[in-house]
Order: C-alpha cells, then structure tokens, then sequence
C-alpha cells in the first residue's frame, strides 16, 4: 500500500530548517539524521582505472586507502558522525562480486574507525542504475536489473545502512529533450516514464531494505535529467529559466519513492530534496559549493538551507598540495557542518537557514526555486493531486508562473532571453492533457520510437 | 524575393516553413545549388556559430538553426552529385565501450554537423573493434571518442591501441573529450587533440583538418 | 620614520569583524578592501613541470589559462571582485623574466575581464624569498636579492596592485627549533632575527610599492615558521599548544612590516592577521577550509571571523570531475564570501562572526588563540612595549597563560599532554631576558653557526 | 643496579645524563658492547617507534630519545670494530636541485638514524651529479629524494636518468617523497618506491632492505 501525501509535514515555514526534520532517521551506530544536526556525507571515486579480474585488487585498495584516509580526519575535527556514501562505477554493479567487495571493505574500514576513534558512521550503498545499459533500456527483468538486485541485495544483508540509486527512468527520452528544451517531452520522460518506473523500482528496493537489519530505503535522484539540465545551463547551453523548471518537474517523480516507502535522507544530488522534505518531512540530503569539485553550480549556499546531511557528490582519489582529495573534501564538509550546528546550537538555525538563502536566491532562477518559501507554495499546490503525472504538469506550471513573477517583482537576475522561454514553455504546457494516457497518445508520433520500449513502462 | 541573404537569415531564425519557401525560389531561378548552399545555408549557420560560442544563442536554437539548413538541404541535394557535396570533412563519433553517456557527444554531432562536417555517429558503448570497422568501412579524417567515467577513459587508450593493430592509426585524427579526460591524458596516450566541450571542439576539428589538408578544407 | 602601535585600532570588539576595517584600502579597480565587503582572493600554481626557456611557453599558457578560468567563473558568479595573488615558484625569481612575464599575462587577462564582464580585480604580486638559496642565507645583497629586488620592482611598475612576500629572515634557525619543540630558539629565530630582517626588508619594498602608481605594501606571512609548526602539530608530530603558542609570537615579527608602512591586506597564509588587524586596523587577508586543498587546518571556520578577503592559499592546475582545480577553489571562495557579505547586508555580521568562532574556538588552542576576545586581549599588551623583541617574548607568555586558564576552564579541548607542554615551555620563557642582545649572547652557544650569519642580521 | 632493561627505559625516558651511567655501569660489568647496543639502546628505540607512529610521542621526545641513545653510544662504539657495528643499512638523502625544504627531509633522517639506520645528508637543492658521486662514495643500499614543489619534482626524474646514465641506478634502491609527489608519480618515473611522510618512510625502508637482503637484516 502506497503512501499518500496529501498535505505538508510543516504548518510553520519557520520550523523548516537544515538539520532537522519531523521525521528523523536512526542509523545502526546512533546517528539521528533530521534529528538537529547536520552530518557531512562524503563520496568519492577511483582515478582513471580499468576494472577487471587483474586490476579489482588495486582498485580494492584504492577504496582501502580512501576509506582511512576520510574517516581519520573525520575524527580529528571531531564530527559528530559520518555518512559515507558507496555509489557505484558500472564495473562495479554489473559484476556484483566487485561491488559486493568494496562494500564490506567500506563497512569493516567504518567499524574499525568506531574502535579506534569512536567515530559514528553510516553507509548509503548506491548501486548504478544499469537497466539502461540495455539499448533501448529494458528496466523490469533481465541480466542487468538481476546483477543490480544482487548487488543490492547482498549489500542490504551485509549491513548497509541506506540504500538508494540515481534511476534512470525516462531518460532516454529525457535527453534529446534537454538539449531541444523541450519541455513537453521532458514532463512525458519525468511525469510519465519516470513516475511510472519509480513506482516499479522502489516497490522492489523497499522490500529489498526489508532483508536488512535496521537498514533504510533512502531516496532517489532525477541527477540525470534535473542536474544534467543544470550542468547545461552553466555551460550556457540552455536557458537557466529551463533548467529552474526541469528542477521542479522532478519533484513529483521523486516523491514516489516516499510514496512506496523510502524513509530517507534523499540522495545528495537530488535537488528536488527541500521540496521532498516539505512534503513527507522525511530527511534530506543535500550538496552545493563543497561539492564543486563534482559539478560547479549556482546554488552553492542555498542547497544547504534545508539539508540534513551536506555532501561533496564525488571526488576522485587524486593528490592535491595538502592531501588526497577525498579527504580535502571531508574537511570542508565538516567545517561547512560545524558553522550551521553552531547556529543551531544557538538557537539561530532560522537566522543562518535565511543568510544562506539569501546568498544565492536572487542571483539565479535554479537558487530561487529552492527558496524555502517558493518549496512550500508550491509543495502545498502539488499535494492537491494524487495523480502522479498530473502533479509533474502542475509544477510545470507553477513553477512558470513563480519565474514570470519574480522576474517582473526584479527579485531574480535573469537573462534579457529567459522570459521569452518562459512564455514559450508555459505554451507548451498549455497544450498538455491532464491524463496521462491521453498525453502519451498525443506525443506518441514525436518521439523517437527506437530509443525506449513502452511496455517497460506499462504503456 | 528570395535572395541568399534572406536563406542566411532564415537557418539563423530556424524557420522551417519559410525555408523550403525561399530555396525552392532560388532553385527555380536557377541559381547554382552548390552556392545556395555555401552562399545560403552554410553561411547561416557560419554567423550561428559565433553567437553560440558567445553565448547569444541556446543549444536548442543552434539545433533549430541546423534542422532549417537540412530542411533546405533536402530540397538541393537531389540537384548535385554526392562527391560536389560541400562538406569539411568526415569524423565518426562514439562513447567508448562501458559508457553509456551521450548527451554530451550528441551535442558535439550536433555541432560538428551544423558547421558542415559529415557525422556518422556509433552511439555509445562502442567496442574497439567497432571503432576499427567503421573507420575502415567510412574513411573518416577524424575519430572523436569521448568518456565520461574515471573507469573507462582507459578505454580510449585501448581503442587507439586497436587501431594501430590494424594499421589504420596513421589514416585518421583522433580527438577525445569528457570530464575526466585532459590534454595531459591525451598526449599520454597519443591521441591528436582533446577539447574540453562540443563547443571548441569544432575549433579543434577545423585545425586538425587544416593540419590534414591545408587551408583549402576550412574555408569548403 | 616607522609608524609606532601603542594602542589597539579598536574601541569595541563588536567592531572588530569581517569585510570591514578602520583603514581600508582601495585598489585601482575600485574594490575597497576593509570597507565592508569581503572578496574571494584567488591563488593557483603549476602542475608538475620542469621551468626553463623551453618550457616557459607552455607555463605561461597555463597560467593563461588558468587566471581566463578563474575569472571567467567568478564573473558568472556575479562577485563584486576578486583579488588575483601571484606566488612565484623559485624559478620565476631567480630568473626575473619569467616571474615578469607571468604578471603582465595575469594583468592583461584582468584587463579583457574588466572589459568583457565588468568584473573588478587586482593583484597581489609575491615573489618567493630568494634569499635562503644561499646556505647559509645572506639577506642583505648578493644575486638573489638582486634579482628578487628586480621582480618586485618590474611588477610595481607593470600594474601590481599589493606586493608581499613570505619572508624567511630566521627560518634557518627556526626550522630546528620547531622539530624540537624548542621555545627559547623559536623565540630567538622570529623574534630577534626575524623582525630584524623584516625592517630592513620592508623598508625596501615600501619603497619600491612607492614607484607604482596605487600600488601598495601588503603585508609578509610567517608561513614558513608558523603554518609549518600547524602542519607538524596537525600530523602529530609535535604539540598543538606548541604551534598556537608559534602562531603568536609571530605577530609582533609581521607588525614590523606595517611599522615600516605596509597597509594590508597582510597576506593570506598569515593567520596573526587577526592582531595585526586588532592593532594597525589594516584589512588582512586569511585562508581557511577552502584552502584545504593547500593545507588541512584546525581552524577552517575561525579563520575568517575577521577576514577582509578570504583565499585558497593556493593549487594546482589539475582537473577534478567538475572542472580545473583552480576554478573550484574561485566557486568555493566565491560562496563562502556571498555567505558572509549577505550577513554584513541584514547588519548580522557580529551574529556570523560569533558562529565562525563558535564553530572552531573550543576544539583546538589553535583556533582558541584566534578568538577575536583573545586577540583583543593579548594584543592589548602587546601594544604596550615597542621593543620588537619584548614583544615576542611577552606574546609567548600571554599565550601560554590564555591556554593553561582556557584548558584549565574546561574552554578548550586539549590533548592529556597539552599541560606539561605548556608548563615546560613557560620554564624556558621565563629563562630569557628582556633584552635582545643579551639573549642572543646567552643563546649564541646553543646556535648552530654554520647555519647562519650574524652580520646579516646586524648581529 | 643497571640493567639492559633500565637503558632501555631511560633511551625511552630520554634521560641524557642518566644514559652515561647506566651504560658505563654495563661496560664496567664487561658487558657485551654489542648486547648493550643491540638489547639496550636499540631496544629502547624499538619502544619509542610505535609510540611515535600511534601519536603517543612527539616528534622532540623521540629525538631526545634518538640522543639520548646517541649518548650510549658514544661510550661503546669505541669499545667495537667499526664492521661490527650493528646497522640496518645505509641510506643518502637530500632535497632535489633547486627545491630548499628541508624541514621533512630532516625529520626523516632522524627517524631513519633513530631506526637503526646510518644515514649520509646531502642537504638541500642537491644536484643531480651530487647524487651520483654521493652514490659512488658511500655506497649506500637506498638513496632517498624530496621534493616539495611542482616545479622540483621533475628534478627526481632527472636525478634517476643521471644514475642509470652513470651505472649505478642498479646497485641502489631509490625512494621518494614530498608534498606534489605521489605513488603514481613515483611509479612513473620508475622509483622504486613512494612514502607520505617521514613516519611511513621508516617502513618503506624496511621493506626495500628485506627485499635487499631478507630477513636478516630487519632483525639486525
Ligand atoms: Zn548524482
Ligand atoms: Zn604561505
Ligand atoms: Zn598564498
């Protein structure tokens, strides 16, 4: 039985705030996450390697030494915890065996650190979404859906505390739609296709959860359709107003998770995260500047107004002047951390929630529908609707609507071009049905028929 | 009326009505289909590309820019032999074995194609041999491969390595790109050129076939 | 005529803040540091790489691009200004071309970004101390000088704005002294040889900044004694209350440098920039967890309580996933100083400031001695005398006695061993006298003469 | 009463005047000088390493501690033919040409000599012709290089070409080590091998000797 969202988990904007959340997480070691205190969440990844029976060995010990090398700084600035998050390289989770070894090697290096400095971790396990290795993508059966169960499986019973994954759901339709700035066909891969997968996947990775002891289904990330969108706007190659609401768009689609039973925190590149949070009052997780070494972003403060762990996305294991660059970034995360628990220690979590808003908001469309009020106005819109696609169009619209005002009030920088593409879009969505079917009947001749298989999706 | 002026500045709004409108009146007053296209077509989108690198124009509009070009190309094709095609040259394009990442090369097709090069794109998760295959089978100037993981940018070390197995190395430039590739890693491995993103790798194109055959190629 | 400080620049500790300083200074470009802004400062360095005449094109088209990168980011990002510091590596200095040829590249590019984006900069020119090639040094004439005079002197004339220089008058008998923990020579090294270097040495550069037009004296760091004291602390290899106590008694050493008429803002890695601040009401600069990627610190948040620009330190030019290390490095500083401006902005600097210290002062002696009341505190007395030496003796003690009552407080977390530390090194203080050359001649035997000449000390 | 156990603890205690006592105590007793070397003096080291790798000691108390068995020393070195002197191996080290650091390579040499190890300083900014002739005198089983600059890392490479060119790369075990230099860097350029800091040196050390000449010479 799917969970219904029907109303926000906060009646106070004021009580919306980083690092906690009504709905707080226990992990194995003690960590409370959402309970008062934002954790830093590090990821990172190998160097240019191969991966294959003769090189696993190295890259085994690569993970070793990244592993140390992360939580002995932990514990020297005295973080009152860590997550750290595994999320796998293809190699890896389409040989689960790989994947299988890093993870405990992951899980006994934080048990060791719990001995020795009496550090707190905990493991989000990320498998990547291998079904679209498959082309067209084939996502309910089949070799690479079993090696991901697998992988998944085994991790969950190894003693991963979370598990998540950045599905990819409708992408195959969503990426000729980014660079086309398209957004009918981009809500059809997101409100349709994705939505439609996400009830399928997460169904299945709840259950899966259910095998561990204390072990949680976290949440999803739409990284390659909303953050791709971002990526491209930075590089100026499509308008930011679209990339601000393809964000938005993928709210509904991640809400489903939630829906089918995910607890949180969602996935650290899932900016859609404040709007989740607002919703289901699960915890979030979030990334913005100590993540830039992954991806540059104009919303490097705001991501963290609402965040319940603060994340650096990924890093490879490469030496800077000072030290590996994982472990650079494990100390910014903590820095970043200990400046908003000390304000949350002072009881100026609100005051400091507002500061980092305020740094970013009106600087770009992408930081000014992550302000906490502009998530609750419209959060408090989607949860009129059940209907998943439905809810996918409405943010569409609402978001649309958000831009044109706050562009017209001068209370966001905007390109001379970007209202144009708002008049644009809010066109196209205008000639969008309400019902799903009815939409897909209607674009079916547009899309390009060799790239995805309908009834992968139930279609 | 139609004048080649007006083709250019219609590939330059992307309108796709109004150029098969304007082409056809130029055809029929038997103007030189060779120089509709360079005079007309390709000339509109030689003043997109600057704007685009500028960043006056979206991808999306480069890409209706270069639809209104083939729109119009459709219509003087038939009217020339394939080997008077105007074309800067030919570069096969794929994501390297294990990766699966493509929007960023189809923005590179996309470039590469609006700026009248001859693209055959082998998708993504392209296997050595197949990178080998298709340049035996399309001749190609130029192969670009591109890798978005840390875990297969080896597999751009190893395709280049196939290539020279099968002695056809020395036949092509090969250029490579993605985000954890880097010039460093390119000369390491002997590749021709590397480029950051689509949008300079067109530059870089244009000098590795100007390297190929002179000054001749660029100005096609 | 030197300046003489007899009394602190303050009134209020609730004026002595980030952004904004009793004596701001205003650059060419118009960005006014110390008048209540903070701005990012920017510092990056080659890869791995041979530098010679045939391979000094290809540095200069890193550098190149490195420094389009930066500031085209940092435009994007809208930030009022970036301060652009050149650190030469050795070679740029002992062959002045090169070191000249690389600052007008950096100047040039600021130029076509002035006009290309409206971005204001300016530049901080920073040749290496060359003089401790010689073994030991001599630093008062000789080739090096020569041609580290000639590099300065070019710079000022091509446009720099700021010049500094890490300055190594003392190292020499400073680097034992540090390894072995030693108070009595650590004392003798910054406090006599140090600060007698630094009034011949800044007496010269005042002049030289003076054949510039706008261009100032910045100020020197104790890099090389007190940053390597925490890097050794931080590794654990030597006490942490031995590094904080380092930290201060390097302050009345870089005071001599605005004596001499430096007017800030004092360079980065010079984390006595706070007393120096407290004491002249220049701007500083400091560094602190977005330098990570040049050096792990104990003190990632405090360092920028009282910050007028805020930098890297410094690194090099490789690739992370995003993009160029050095355009991550601008991205991070850049939000880090929209956070804090946009709190000077709602009039919540003092509330921002008092988290930054929050953050950092209880957990380290490091970050303690930063803490804007007891910078207040010892600098307070240390005004008092105008006798450099007395100065450096009297900044050990005070420190020492502000760590024995904050450990003993319960204020600050120290190590089991941190005590005894402190207890030997105020028996070794208390051995020496209150006159310089007396000292030395008590220490004379102790010295290692090869390592070092009196003469060029005015010894 | 002195004990070899009592030397031990004052090496550990790092106690300069009781040293001299203890160990002429030893040698009046007409104590072994090689048993007061090996069971006395080196065992105390033997203590004070692990506590210094596991943070328990500061880097001055073990150098107090490295004097302290200096001290020892002094008085039964004579006392033993200089082949018998018991010693790890002999290791040279310097800073690179053009690089002034010396701080680590100090530290380092101090843990190597405190580890049993005769140790030959070249100092900083050392020349690559310096190394070689360093080698070619002193003979020693390991050569060590820092380098703490971008710009100076370069000069271990050359470093290693200038001992193969002279002949000698082969008798040598070469280490490496510094801020911009890494296992990679290190595996490049053909080194046989790469430590962090000084504190890990020591063990590196220890495996290229046991490679040099097994098992024996650990336990030296
Ligand atoms: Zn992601
Ligand atoms: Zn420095
Ligand atoms: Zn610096």
């Amino acid at each position: 039985m799917a969970k219904k969202f029907n109303q926000l988990a906060y009646r106070n904007l004021d009580d919306f705030v980083y690092g906690s959340s009504p709905k707080p997480v226990t992990t194995k070691s003690g960590m409370v996450i959402g309970g008062g205190t934002v954790y830093p969440e590090i990821n990172f990844t190998l160097p240019g390697m191969d991966i294959n029976d003769s090189t696993i060995k190295k890259a085994a010990t690569i993970y070793s030494n990244i592993i140390d090398g992360v939580l002995k700084r932990a514990a020297e600035l005295y973080t009152p915890g860590v997550l750290v998050e595994y999320e796998t390289l293809p190699d890896f989770t389409e040989h689960p065996k790989y994947g299988i070894e890093i993870n405990r090697i992951l899980i006994n290096s934080m048990k060791e650190a719990a001995e020795k400095y009496g550090l707190k971790t905990a493991i989000r396990t990320t498998p990547n979404d291998l079904r679209e290795m498959n082309r067209p993508p084939v996502m309910r059966s089949g070799k690479y859906w079993d090696t991901m169960l697998e992988l998944f499986e085994q991790s969950v019973k190894d003693g991963s505390d979370f598990i998540s994954i950045e599905s990819t759901g409708g992408k195959e339709i969503n990426d000729s739609a980014l660079v086309k700035a398209d957004i009918r066909k981009a809500i059809f891969a997101l409100g349709v296709l994705g939505c439609r997968d996400m009830e399928f996947l997460w169904k299945n990775l709840v259950d899966i959860a259910g095998l561990g002891k204390d072990c949680y289904a976290a949440g999803d990330s739409a990284c390659g359709f909303a953050n791709t969108a971002m990526v491209l706007a930075e590089k100026g190659f499509i308008p930011h107003v679209f990339a601000a609401v393809i964000r938005v768009i993928a709210v509904p689609r991640a809400l489903v998770a939630f829906e089918q039973g995910a607890v949180g925190p969602s996935k650290d590149c899932a900016y859609e995260g404040p709007f989740i949070k607002a919703i289901t009052g699960c915890p979030i997780s979030m990334e913005g500047k100590s993540a830039a070494g992954a991806h540059l972003s104009p919303i490097g403060n705001i991501a963290a107004a609402v965040a319940d762990t603060w994340s650096n996305e990924s890093i490879q294991q490469v030496k800077l002047l000072s030290e590996m660059a994982p472990i650079v970034g494990m100390e910014q995360l903590i820095y970043d951390c200990r400046l908003m628990n000390a304000a949350t220690e002072n009881g100026q979590q609100l005051i400091f929630r507002d500061l980092l808003v305020k740094s970013d908001a009106a600087l770009d469309v992408q930081a000014y529908v992550l302000k906490p009020d502009v998530v609750f106005r419209i959060s408090a819109e989607l949860v009129k609707t059940q209907d998943n696609f439905l809810r996918t169009k409405m943010a569409a619209q609402l978001t649309v609507a958000e831009l044109k005002k706050a562009i017209n009030e001068g209370k966001v920088k905007s390109d001379k071009r970007d209202m144009k593409w708002l008049d644009k879009m809010q066109k196209q969505i205008d000639t969008i049905p309400d019902d799903a079917i009815e939409f897909y009947n209607q674009i079916k001749s547009e899309l390009d028929m060799d790239k995805f298989i309908p009834s992968e999706y139930g279609l | 009326m139609a004048t080649l002026e007006n083709v250019s500045q219609c590939v330059l709004d992307g309108d796709l009505d109004e150029i098969k409108v304007l082409v056809q009146a130029l055809i029929d007053e038997g103007m030189d289909p060779i120089k509709i296209i360079n005079e007309g077509l390709i000339a509109g989108m030689n003043i997109v590309a600057p704007l685009f690198k500028s960043g006056e124009m979206f991808v999306p509009e480069v890409m209706e820019s270069a639809d209104t070009m083939n729109e119009g190309m459709k219509l003087v094709k038939p009217l020339i032999m394939d080997a008077d095609m105007p074309s800067k040259g030919k570069i096969i394009i794929g994501t390297v074995n294990g990766d699966l990442h493509d929007i960023g090369k189809n923005l590179l097709i996309m470039m590469m194609e609006s700026n009248g090069y001859v693209v055959v794109d082998l998708g993504v998760d392209v296997k050595e041999e197949d990178f080998v295959a298709a340049v035996k089978k399309h001749q190609p100037e130029i192969v670009g491969m591109s890798s978005l993981l840390t875990t297969t940018m080896m597999k751009i070390d190893s395709t280049i390595k196939q290539l020279i197995k099968e002695g056809v190395r020395d036949q092509v430039k090969v250029i490579i790109g993605g985000a954890p590739v880097t010039q460093e890693f390119a000369d390491d491995i002997g590749a021709d050129g590397y480029s950051e993103d689509a949008s300079t790798a067109v530059d870089l194109c244009d000098r590795m076939m100007y390297e190929i055959c002179g000054q001749q190629a660029i100005s096609a």
